[in-house]
């Protein structure tokens, strides 16, 4: 097993742990006083029409899209990142045209319109 | 130490629980996410059989990454297209999505 | 028992509850959050098997991305999210028989495979996984042909989402 | 090595002796050894966010011609901790069409997300928590459990302006970790390795000299990741109430509180590992407390800028601050990875190697200036062409 895992396991538990504290201390500390108007939807004192489903754009699919496709990208440019000195000249050049291809891709989205916020 | 046959029992039990899900789920999005568990599955026997079988190749690891790659392409095609399906039919339920069937 | 197995054991019984729960909640951003969870469980497993970077490229892909993008498109279809409608297909009993028939099958051939009991083998004393993957991507006797169809592959995806997703609405 | 020069090895290395000492099995001396440092290092994290938040407020204060905090303890150090209590004693309001659960995960999973990044941190030579190889990729990875923690808060409120803030700020977050993730692999690869003590070590000469434009790039795209002025879109409390907390009230509305302002500082330590070379400074490797003392004012350097883009620019539109990032910031980020790349291979080991790779990030970041003004005054241009409307004579 990996020692230098074990850090981030036991950091993880400890970190939910922390925030977990104030909470549970505030449940003992804070009042409790709930009524039917302080539990309803807050809405500026306004009572809330409609139900919580409004129309969302797709622009926020294809931001999350666009994002996606540049994470896995990120993710195969970090081990070349790494290896570069031990890559010769035309390695370098083959990961310049890996990128290269994703470029088209966000140049394609600009000219078709996609990265427009209408 | 755990022996190679835990990482194939787990991933045999997701892959048959993703299968389950992809059949048997009426919503489009959520038959995609029963195939993403389906690749999950099968990417802990790749690295679980890079590990055990063959360390020194780091093939294993490769193809794994690949697997992220083209699940990455399958999510993003998919959903695109059930947001588009939605948009004309307003309704992604797959059992009535039938325009190809004859 | 080691703490390691111990690990194993809970992350196991967290990755099968987690994906028995996604397949049967019927409000799909339970179901994707429950998919959270078995995509951290299987990071947790990858770490486990000395693959730390692809632990960290399953939860900045699939968690960061994937599963964001899911939760995005369950808001934009509008599915069954409150959880009144109906979960399954009509096909759900086939679909219980034919996984269950699966998953016992596979089971029960991994059980007759005399390897499956192997431990794992020590892994070379220089290892450094991330410079190896580095160089196989880019080395013409490695996997550089894979790494730029990988980019081909993102690039078409992209395409193509963007074509579908942004097709004119008529009517509207 | 004597005490004051490097505390953290000496009572560590006490520690490790008492637990030997005390003949308990190895695995856990090993388990509470990690244990302890956790807990160091996490409560370090934490105590700094007390301060922090009295720093903020006296700096804005003083941006703003104000004294800001001044009443409770000398220069209104303690007004954090009389804050602390009033939260704590606010009642904690969980809306009855709240999703229990989740909402209250959310503001933990914010806290625990930005909290981790903690783990990687190199305080000083030897003093991190744990060098993983894999360093950058984790803090990125780290960072999508915030983005998630959004989602989940947005989602769980059951209110159309928390959900509708949610989304603003999942759009926001998304688009600029892309410029953000694309400047964190200049360093990388500038240092060739990804682990954090690696990639300060690496940086004889700072990386601002070698990436002075991937550094921009990065301090831009980690504040619109922080969601502060100018880019605090997602509160916008004009528009959509309050932004996707818009439920939360009491300690669980201080945790998002809390953790925005250490986000806020970890982006300025980060800045400080990734460009300014880290601990890096005279006689630091001889005393590592130097080397503290060197990160955080390097750290509180960035955080400094921060704070004062925060008080001095207006809030964007937010298809400006979109199309910022997308056509602006993400295009720079890939020239400059790859002429960075490829500049690098050339001329890696000769002398040239600074200069060239300095003027190319100020050539690359002047015409993507140049490039994008010219098209925002088109645009611009193309905006004002309507008709004219006959004037109204005066009878």
């Amino acid at each position: 097993m990996q020692n230098t895992w074990i850090f981030i396991g036991i950091f993880v538990a400890m970190a939910a742990v922390f925030p977990l504290l104030p909470i549970v201390v505030a449940k003992f500390l804070a009042p409790s006083k709930p009524n039917a108007i302080k539990l309803d939807t807050y809405e500026c004192g306004m009572e809330t029409v409609g139900d919580t489903w409004v129309q969302f754009k797709v622009q926020y699919y294809i931001y999350a899209l666009i994002f996606l496709i540049f994470d896995i990208e990120v993710a195969f440019l970090f081990p070349f990142a790494v290896a570069f000195d031990m890559l010769p000249l035309f390695a370098v050049v083959e990961g310049i045209i890996f990128i290269l291809i994703l470029v088209g891709g966000l140049f394609y989205a600009w000219r078709k319109g996609a990265l427009e916020w209408t | 130490m755990i022996p190679l046959s835990w990482y194939l029992y787990l991933a045999a039990g997701l892959f048959a629980l993703g299968l389950f899900g992809a059949v048997a789920r009426k919503n489009a999005v959520a038959i995609l996410m029963s195939v993403e568990l389906m690749l999950n599955a099968v990417n802990i026997n790749i690295v679980a059989f890079w590990r055990y079988l063959a360390p020194a190749e780091i093939g294993g690891q490769i193809f794994a990454i690949m697997v992220f790659a083209v699940a990455a392409a399958e999510v993003a095609v998919g959903l695109a297209l059930f947001i588009s399906i939605y948009n004309s039919r307003k309704t992604i339920a797959a059992d009535e999505i039938n325009l190809m069937k004859w | 028992m080691t703490v390691e197995q111990g690990i194993f054991l809970f992350i196991g019984f967290l990755i099968l509850f987690s994906g028995f729960m996604m397949v049967t909640r019927s409000n799909l951003v339970h179901a994707a959050l429950y998919l959270i969870l078995v995509l951290f469980g299987v990071a947790v497993l990858f770490v486990l098997l000395n693959a730390g970077f692809l632990a960290v490229v399953q939860i900045i892909v699939y968690i960061g991305a994937i599963a964001i993008l899911m939760i995005f498109a369950v808001m934009l279809t509008r599915g069954d999210v409150t959880g009144e409608a109906i979960t399954m297909n009509s096909v759900f009993g086939w679909g219980m028989l034919l996984s269950s028939l699966f998953g016992f099958a596979l089971i029960i051939m991994l059980g007759q495979w005399p390897a499956v009991t192997s431990l794992a083998p020590a892994l070379p004393a220089s290892w450094n996984e991330l410079v190896e993957i580095g160089v196989a991507f880019l080395s013409p006797q490695g996997f550089v042909i894979p790494f730029e169809v990988a980019s081909v592959l993102l690039l078409a995806a992209l395409i193509g989402a963007l074509y579908v997703a942004r097709a004119p609405k008529k009517g509207e | 090595m004597s005490f004051w020069q490097d505390p953290v090895a000496v009572i560590g290395q006490w520690i490790l002796d008492l637990l030997i000492s005390l003949n308990l099995p190895e695995a856990w001396v090993t388990f509470i050894y990690t244990l302890l440092g956790v807990i160091v290092v996490a409560s370090f994290g934490l105590i700094l966010v007390i301060f922090l938040i009295w720093v903020e407020r006296k700096v804005a204060a003083r941006f703003q011609d104000r004294l800001g905090p001044n009443r409770a303890g000398p220069y209104g150090l303690l007004q954090t901790l009389a804050d602390i209590v009033k939260l704590l004693t606010k009642e904690d309001v969980v809306p009855e069409k709240a999703d229990r659960l989740v909402f209250n995960i959310a503001p933990i999973l914010s806290m625990v997300a930005v909290l981790l990044i903690w783990a990687v941190v190199p305080f000083a030579p030897g003093w991190i928590g744990t060098d993983l190889n894999v360093g950058v990729l984790y803090i990125a990875a780290v960072g999508s459990f915030g983005i998630l923690s959004v989602l989940m808060a947005g989602w769980s409120s059951n209110n159309k302006y928390a959900l509708l803030g949610a989304f603003r700020a999942v759009a926001q977050l998304i688009s600029y970790e892309v410029p953000m993730l694309l400047t964190m692999l200049v360093p990388v690869l500038l240092a060739r390795g990804m682990g954090m003590v690696h990639m300060v070590t690496a940086q004889d000469t700072w990386f601002i000299f070698l990436a002075p434009a991937a550094a921009v790039v990065f301090l831009i795209s980690s504040i619109a990741e922080l969601g502060r002025t100018p880019f605090d879109l997602l509160e916008a409390e004009s528009e959509i109430v309050a932004g996707y907390h818009t439920e939360y009230t009491g300690m669980k509305f201080g945790l998002f509180f809390a953790a925005e302002f250490l986000h806020a500082f970890t982006v300025g330590v980060l800045f400080a590992i990734f460009f300014l070379g880290g601990w890096r400074g005279p006689w630091a490797e001889q005393a590592p407390i130097l080397g503290l003392f060197y990160l955080m004012l390097k750290s509180i350097f960035g955080y400094f800028i921060i704070m004062w883009v925060r008080s001095t620019l207006p809030r964007i539109r937010i298809d400006h601050m979109l199309a910022f990032n997308w056509k602006f910031l993400t295009p720079v980020a890939l020239a400059l990875l790859i002429l960075t790349a490829f500049l690098d291979k050339i001329f890696s080991e000769t002398a040239l190697r600074i200069p060239v790779l300095l003027i190319a990030n100020l050539v690359v970041l002047a015409i993507g200036y140049v490039i994008s003004s010219a098209m925002t005054r088109r645009q611009a241009k193309q905006r004002v062409k309507f008709k004219k409307r006959p004037v109204a004579k005066p009878a």
